[in-house]
């Protein structure tokens, strides 16, 4: 194999992990309550722009920049749950979905006002900034982020399987009303899940911002993960990474056809290609649970 | 008074150089007012902010026509700029913009590569593919005084949009003539994104020199990670492929980035008009700001229409159709090419004729430095520490051919 | 045979014919019919109330509406989410032109032949339903945003590419459509006669199937509704709609150009039809209403505040345009908290409740 | 369907002797690895009332699924009007002739109690999606004023007059299900599938209910498959009786002699029989 | 008449019943009026039995208890629900839950896509040790046996398996009172009686109070000291149980066959005969 793909696989392998990041924090809000959230992008910015702000403002090591962004996220989805989300318990669907287009909206702006549109350089954290695997030079957060999501995603896979939390989201994504006979307070499921999945996506802005630079362009990771959630499979935290592995390995791959055949932009569009082929083949992503139909 | 519309996208796509840019021409139409107006009468402008969603600013457009009875216009971006191109005509607003599409240049149509007919738009500054032509004259000479063999190489980067597409083809040709070997194009994304694959293509084609023609947004991202991957190619980038705040942000990967300035200076130069350009500044809700190259070019299209405006007040009235008949009397006043009153020095010579709209073939060629870290600290700081700044290389005026008009 | 439920003024109806109408009573039908000839008479008798500005926000909301009704046949009446419907309005919006300056086949006729031909498009990316449902399938509608979004930008012979494309206008036997006021009419035209084909197929076979398929797919199989057919149906459906409406902007604006068709745009459709009302063919139009006048009027609001003691107390040049979107976010927000079925079932609501005036119960 | 004599309570009645209408032949059909059938054959005939009844779990439902098509049998053919349907769609066999009810609720929740019932008329109807928008003008009104003439008898006769223009979803459970049977009967199908018609309804209820069905078997000429738990209703109406239980046919006869069958009592009924 | 009950109710006559409906009102949507002025009594350690037609109002009485009508757009616009001695009008259903109040639905309404055992850990939900789950769990299969050997998800279990489950359910909340919606619906004849054998056990054997509505009003009767009739939304007869399969026309519209014989469902003819309360 030569040197060019192997970097790029390597490469691929990297970005797919963050990818997988972002799509298990998405999955999260999923499996608790089948809202397809298109907010995902603007936490994960919400995220990126709290780190960089607190730690350009006062000055702090890294790691208590990060904790007070993940205690910030914490709230954050603790509020949107009080303020947004209780109204709408029993609500189609469908509105919830449409309140989180809404809630894009609002904080991109918020954000763009609060902090502008030009892209802030991120604070140094790591003293090399880059390091050498595979004959790739690769940036040291992507390399903390790959641990990182190792460890989210066993810490995900626990909570549902066996945790009592992850036992009721499942119920409530099933069906609300009777979680709710089983005293299951909806509301407090839909808290835990949008919190948790706000701070999961904030580490993946912290990440990205670390690498571009914070500005309000990062919210677009927002979309490019729902190739990657629908091909793990939308309820499924391994398939969300495995999801997310593939496009990201399909997407290095596309540059390199790019280079070769020159088609021209496989790169952004081969994710889709293979998204729909997948679909056709396994109508549940690779990983989904296939509804019941019994009548 | 005189009723002008203002499209400008302080929050949309491109908000991060049209905040700038947008600024620059509302200043300058507040500073003439507060200095005399159009002899006399005051520009009654509106800013909206049609954040690059093109059907907001027709819209928009319709309600200054139908109520305001604008007689022109200061505009933005490709796709609405050219969404309008037909409306203005119609109208016969002029209609200046930020989109230095090639297209736009042909007030006839009947440039030999020309799509269509723009009769009633006008922009400061050369067209994108002049200023790729430009870069990539600087490139050959560049090659040349590097004193190695063989053809260089050149590529195109860019997203596939209208306005990142704008100048590829003119710009290749131009470069194949130069004796350039081009090599095929190379996508990436208006939104930042990872990069990676595109740089360690560049390494793999070894290509020398590279047009980035986004915005500066994804050319930061795509600087960051080149420079990561150990990239060697020449990055070159359109005018709103890159400025101070680009710089800033990208950090040391951005250094030694060259680039097209429309304008004679750059904030902190010294130049007759820029005590004008500073006066603009001051006279702004933000005073004493460090303000980046659009900003400037801002003040020059909109100086560039209140002189056209002028020449129509004394000519018949400011009506649409003679602020444009303004544009071509004071270039044919002044052989060809003139520059507003108090922007001496700033503002390039730059002329309009019925049949050419392409008021500037000048680019000045700068390269960007930056040696340091740039976290945590202002533009201003930047430069005045030297950790950022601007390095004039050449200024490039291309011949004017005939072919090229429209193109 | 006055029931029990929900309708005590009595059912008094005699044939069924008389049972089969549109609208409720003979009251609904003509202040429906009223408000049609006034808003057409408007620009006639008002021109200085109705100039351009409004003609152009009434034509906005014509052709949006049209394409949004297509979207609500497939979301909210078929119950399949696309996030990919701004492409196919951006389809017809390429379609159009393309075959009128190809053809030289009248405007008003390529219109609803950019209609069938994005209703082409439409069948075929509709085919995974076939297969694929739920959001798995509105995922995959993504697709078809991206995929063809790369389309247009590779098809030059059809979009112009780079340069767009240019539409002429409409034209009736050498008379040029130039005013939105004519324009305004067109448009009108085209709304009253698309949104009765859609109440009409609604109340017909193939549309109570698409109602089947969407509330219980099992058992419309079992009723004889054929899934796969209507699945992929209700797409070409919803694409000729979309056609039709991008047709239709397309010969307005007189100039197309690629960048348009993107994801927020098809984002905004789907808003259009949620904050209107889903699976209802007027809220398609009500819903296009609000999201086209919100903008404007939180843009009013910000020209009322701008320059005043708001403004200067916020103390950012750009603040009040951030605001405006903020509102924007807000509004679609807090309508969905508190009207989450939509506009159209605001207005069912207000007149049931009239009907039934003044027993509340 | 003169031959059906008004019996006896619980007394066998005449079985009809039509033509055999619809056959399975060794269906088995399994789930991973329930094997919720297994070789189950029996023959319905013309005009003929055939309950099966069961345990819960014996493969009721299943066995019903693979003729009306939901299922597709492991193993075995369905044969419908001696013609092999085994594969065909369950739209198809709609056509040909098939309806059915569901045991848990199944209709269309957010259409009116009508629409309902039209859309049952699927396939009787000719309109489509271009003439359909033109109503006026290509008789698609016609079509749809001669049809609603049809439904509108169907819910006469099942004495549903006062909700026809309710919303399915928000009537009472004893209620919807009477709509779901008026659904099926719009099909106007040669064999009706019921599944469970009766559960959740009270004496008074079940009582309209079981002189529907045999209505429809009489008067209306439809050969009726009825999955019915209460032995007293399956007792008294039914012409013949298969018993399944574990996937299996432990049994079949009339309904005398199939609860006089010991495997069943112990089975089905318990010790006492009800 | 409902005032007239609870002077008859027999036993822990002195002590306030364990739940008390007062003359409720109910209103969906906030149009559709349901419950008109409703009332019934449960006394503590009784299985109290709510009889009535399609469409009565049963269902929508349980979930005004259990605080299920709010996720429906219901609302109890009249009258108190008293559970003892709180006002359960204004809780959420975890509130009330947790006081011990359990509603098993209509419908089974099991998490289809979960196996037995998340279920059944789903149903202790609200209690705070997770110690006693284990062993509860093994109680349930003590009562159900069957549900043991189902390891897949209970989406795909019968009918009759899924109501045992949510019975199941139901107990490991330890419920001080469940209220019951048609329990026996779809059962066949022997799981009917094995499920009522359930209710009685869980009665006696753990003192639980339950509000059973039925439409198997022989069986609801059986195991029942007390039962309510109920019609359009109001309790139109009450009475023992005993009372109740003695009268008339509970005999006759409920338990079928008002004289010495059961009546064929052949010989029915379609006229309508009246309720003499009505
Ligand atoms: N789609 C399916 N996937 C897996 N197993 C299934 C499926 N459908 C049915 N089963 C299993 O097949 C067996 C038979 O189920 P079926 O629904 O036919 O029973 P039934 O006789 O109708 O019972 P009931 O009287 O309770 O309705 C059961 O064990 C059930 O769990
Ligand atoms: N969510 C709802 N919205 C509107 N009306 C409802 C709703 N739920 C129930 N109803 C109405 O309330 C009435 C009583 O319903 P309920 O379900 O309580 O009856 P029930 O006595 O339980 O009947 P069944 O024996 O059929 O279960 C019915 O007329 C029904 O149409
Ligand atoms: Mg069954
Ligand atoms: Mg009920």
């Amino acid at each position: 194999m030569d040197a060019f793909l192997l970097q790029l696989l390597v490469n691929g392998v990297i970005v797919g992990m963050l990818y997988g990041v972002v799509g298990m924090a998405f999955v999260l809000i999923y499996k608790a309550s089948q809202v397809v959230n298109f907010a995902q992008g603007e936490f994960l910015l919400i995220g990126a722009w709290v780190c960089w702000w607190t730690l350009t403002e006062f000055d702090i090591p890294f790691v208590f920049g990060f904790l007070i962004t993940l205690v910030f996220m914490f709230v954050l989805g603790v509020l949107i749950q009080v303020v947004v989300l209780r109204p709408l318990i029993g609500e189609p669907i469908i509105s919830v979905i449409m309140v989180t287009i809404g809630l894009s909206i609002f904080f991109q702006s918020l954000l763009n006002w609060m902090f502008g549109v030009f892209a802030q350089p991120f604070p140094r954290i790591f003293e090399t900034p880059s390091m050498e695997i595979f004959g790739l030079q690769v940036q040291t957060v992507y390399v903390m982020s790959m641990f990182v999501s190792v460890a989210i995603m066993a810490a995900f896979a626990w909570f549902f399987k066996a945790s009592k939390t992850g036992l009721a989201m499942r119920a409530t994504a099933f069906d609300q009303q009777a979680a709710q006979s089983l005293g299951i307070s909806v509301r407090h499921v839909f808290a835990t899940a949008w919190a948790i999945s706000a701070m999961v996506s904030a580490v993946a802005g912290v990440v990205v911002g670390v690498v571009n630079g914070v500005s309000s362009a990062l919210s677009f990771f927002g979309i490019k993960v729902f190739p990657a959630v629908i091909l793990g499979g939308l309820d499924s935290i391994i398939g969300a990474v495995v999801g997310g592995l593939i496009i990201g390995l399909l997407e290095n791959l596309a540059a390199y056809v790019d280079v070769d055949l020159q088609w021209g932009n496989m790169q952004r569009i081969a994710p889709f290609y293979a998204l729909i082929l997948i679909l056709m083949i396994k109508p549940y992503g690779l990983f989904g649970t296939r509804d019941i139909e019994r009548v | 008074e005189i009723p002008v519309g203002h499209i400008v996208d302080f929050t949309g796509a491109t908000s991060g150089v049209g905040v700038s840019f947008g600024s620059g021409i509302a200043d300058a139409m507040n500073w003439i007012n507060a200095n005399g107006g159009i002899d006399g009468d005051t520009l009654a402008f509106e800013t909206y902010d049609y954040a690059y969603q093109a059907p907001r600013a027709v819209s928009t457009y319709r309600r200054w026509v139908a109520q305001d009875h604008i007689v022109a216009v200061q505009g933005w971006g490709t796709a609405d700029t050219e969404a309008l191109a037909e409306f203005v005509a119609r109208d016969e607003i002029p209609y200046w913009s930020a989109s230095y599409s090639g297209a736009l240049t042909d007030p006839n149509g009947t440039g030999p590569r020309s799509t269509k007919a723009a009769p009633y738009n006008f922009f400061y500054g050369p067209s994108y593919s002049d200023g790729c032509r430009a870069l990539v004259q600087w490139a050959s000479e560049d090659w040349a005084a590097r004193g190695e063999d063989g053809a260089p190489t050149f590529v195109h980067m860019g997203d596939n949009h209208p306005y990142p597409n704008a100048p590829k083809e003119a710009c290749g040709e131009y470069a194949e003539e130069l004796g350039f070997e081009v090599l095929p194009a190379i996508n990436y994304t208006l939104a930042p994104g990872d990069f990676t694959p595109q740089c360690l293509t560049l390494k793999e084609i070894g290509a020398d020199y590279a047009f980035l023609a986004n915005t500066a947004g994804s050319g930061i991202s795509l600087m960051t990670a080149c420079a990561t991957v150990g990239v060697e190619t020449q990055f070159m980038t359109n005018v709103w492929g890159f400025d101070e705040n680009a710089m800033r942000a990208a950090g040391e990967a951005a250094d030694g980035t060259v680039f097209v300035v429309r304008t004679g200076t750059v904030w902190g130069d010294d130049a007759p008009g820029m005590e004008t350009v500073r006066a603009i500044s001051d006279a702004s809700s933000r005073p004493g700001e460090y303000r980046l190259v659009h900003y400037i070019t801002g003040i020059c299209s909109a100086f560039y229409m209140k002189e056209a405006m002028e020449w129509a007040h004394e000519n018949g009235g400011v009506t649409g159709p003679n602020i444009r008949q303004g544009m071509y009397a004071m270039s044919a006043a002044n052989d060809g090419a003139w520059v507003p009153v108090g922007l001496e020095g700033v503002c390039l010579p730059s002329g309009w004729t019925a049949e050419d709209h392409r008021g500037l073939m000048t680019a000045r060629i700068y390269r960007g430095h930056v040696n340091g870290s740039t976290e945590g600290q202002e533009i201003a700081e930047l430069i005045n520490s030297g950790t950022i700044s601007l390095e004039f290389l050449e200024e490039i005026t291309l011949e004017r051919r005939p072919e090229w008009i429209g193109y | 045979m006055a029931g029990a439920t929900m309708r005590p003024c009595g059912d008094f109806r005699t044939s069924y014919r008389a049972d089969t109408t549109i609208f409720d009573d003979r009251f609904s039908r003509n202040s429906v019919i009223v408000g049609i000839v006034l808003l057409a008479l408007a620009p006639i008798v008002l021109p200085e109330v109705f100039d351009a500005y409004w003609m152009n926000m009434f034509i906005q909301i014509g052709y949006l509406s049209i394409a949004a009704l297509g979207l609500n046949i497939l979301v909210g009446f078929t119950g399949q989410i696309s996030i990919g419907h701004a492409v196919f309005f951006g389809f017809g919006a390429f379609a159009s032109p393309f075959i009128n300056s190809n053809t030289g086949i009248p405007v008003v006729l390529c219109v609803p032949l950019a209609g069938v031909m994005t209703a082409a498009v439409g069948l075929l990316f509709g085919v995974p339903a076939a297969r694929i449902k739920g959001l798995y399938l509105a995922i995959a509608t993504l697709a078809a945003q991206f995929i063809l979004e790369d389309f247009f930008s590779r098809a030059e012979g059809f979009t112009g590419g780079v340069h767009g494309a240019t539409a002429n206008p409409m034209s009736f036997f050498g008379y040029d459509i130039y005013t939105d006021r004519e324009y305004f009419y067109v448009v009108l035209v085209f709304v009253i006669v698309m949104f009765l084909g859609a109440t009409n197929m609604m109340r017909t076979r193939d549309g109570r199937a698409f109602v089947a398929v969407r509330d219980h797919y099992l058992s419309a199989e079992i009723m004889g509704v054929n899934l796969t057919k209507y699945r992929v149906m209700s797409f070409g459906v919803s694409s000729f709609y979309a056609g039709v409406g991008g047709a239709l902007y397309a010969h307005y604006l007189g100039f197309v150009s690629i960048e348009a068709f993107n994801i927020l745009f098809s984002i905004q459709f789907l808003g259009m039809i949620i904050i209107g009302g889903l699976g209802s063919v007027m809220g398609s139009l009500m819903g296009t209403a609000f999201m086209v006048f919100l903008p404007e009027a939180m843009d009013a609001l910000s020209r009322a505040v701008a320059g005043g003691w708001l403004d200067r107390a916020l103390n950012l040049q750009s603040g009040i345009n951030n605001l405006r979107e903020m509102a924007i976010g807000a509004a679609i927000v807090l309508f969905l908290i508190f009207e989450p079925d939509g506009l159209a079932h605001r207005w069912r609501q207000i007149k049931a409740y009239w009907k039934l005036y003044p027993f509340s119960y | 369907m003169g031959n059906v004599a008004d019996g006896l309570p619980g007394a066998p009645s005449g079985v009809p002797q039509g033509d055999v209408l619809m056959e399975a032949v060794d269906v088995s059909l399994a789930f991973g690895g329930v094997r919720a059938l297994s070789q189950v054959s029996f023959q319905v005939r013309r005009g003929e009332l055939f309950s099966i009844i069961g345990p819960n779990g014996a493969g009721k439902t299943s066995m019903v699924n693979c003729i009306s098509g939901r299922y597709s049998p492991t193993e075995g053919r369905i044969l419908f009007k001696g013609r092999d349907i085994t594969r065909l769609r369950p739209s198809a066999r709609a056509e040909l002739g098939l309806g059915r009810t569901f045991q848990n609720l199944a209709l269309f929740g957010h259409m009116t109690v009508l629409d309902n019932i039209m859309v049952g008329r699927h396939n009787q109807l000719r309109n489509n999606f271009l003439t359909g928008p033109l109503y006026w003008f290509g008789g698609a009104r016609r079509e749809e004023l001669e049809h609603r003439r049809q439904v509108e008898e169907i819910i006469d006769f099942l004495e549903i007059q006062h909700v026809r223009k309710a919303v399915a979803g928000t009537l009472a459970y004893g209620l919807r299900k009477r709509v779901e049977l008026a659904r099926a009967v719009a099909l106007k199908p040669d064999l009706m599938l019921l599944d469970e018609p009766m559960a959740g309804m009270n004496l008074e209820e079940k009582e309209d209910m079981a002189r529907f069905i045999i209505d429809l078997n009489e008067e209306w000429g439809m050969t009726v498959i009825m999955i019915e738990h209460d032995m007293g209703v399956v007792m008294d109406i039914s012409h013949r009786v298969m018993v399944l239980d574990f996937g299996r046919k432990i049994a079949e006869g009339g309904p005398e002699d199939v609860m006089a069958h010991p495997r069943v009592r112990q089975a089905y009924l318990g010790e006492e029989a009800a | 008449m409902a005032e007239a009950a609870i002077a008859e109710t027999p036993a822990a006559e002195a002590q306030a019943p364990l739940l008390a409906v007062n003359n409720i009102e109910v209103v969906y949507n906030d149009v559709i009026l349901v419950l008109r002025g409703l009332s019934l009594e449960v006394p503590k350690g009784r299985i109290v039995a709510l009889l009535g037609a399609n469409g009565a109002g049963k269902s929508t009485t349980l979930k005004a208890i259990s605080g299920l009508l709010k996720t429906e757009d219901g609302e109890i616009t009249r009258g108190t629900v008293v559970y003892d001695g709180q006002v359960l009008n204004a809780m959420d259903p975890g509130a009330i839950v947790r006081r011990g109040v359990f509603q098993v639905m209509e419908g089974r309404r099991i998490i289809q896509d979960m196996t037995v055992h998340e279920n059944l850990r789903l149903g202790a939900h609200t209690r705070p040790h997770d110690s006693q789950v284990a062993r509860d769990i093994q109680m349930v299969y003590g009562y159900f046996p069957r549900l043991k050997e189902r390891t897949g998800l209970a989406g795909y279990l019968s009918g009759g398996e899924q109501q045992m489950l949510a019975i199941g359910r139901a107990l490991m909340a330890r419920p001080r009172l469940i209220l019951m919606d048609e329990p026996s619906m779809g059962l066949s004849p022997l799981l009917v009686r094995e499920v009522f054998g359930i209710i009685r056990k869980l009665n006696e054997d753990l003192g639980i109070t339950i509000l059973l509505v039925e439409q198997n009003a022989r069986m609801a009767l059986e195991v029942a000291s007390y039962g309510y009739i109920m019609e359009s939304g109001k309790v139109v007869l009450d009475g023992t149980a005993d009372d109740l399969r003695t009268n008339e026309d509970v005999k006759e519209f409920y338990l079928g066959g008002g004289g010495e014989q059961r009546k064929s469902f052949k010989n029915i003819k379609s006229f309508k005969r009246r309720k003499r309360w009505l």
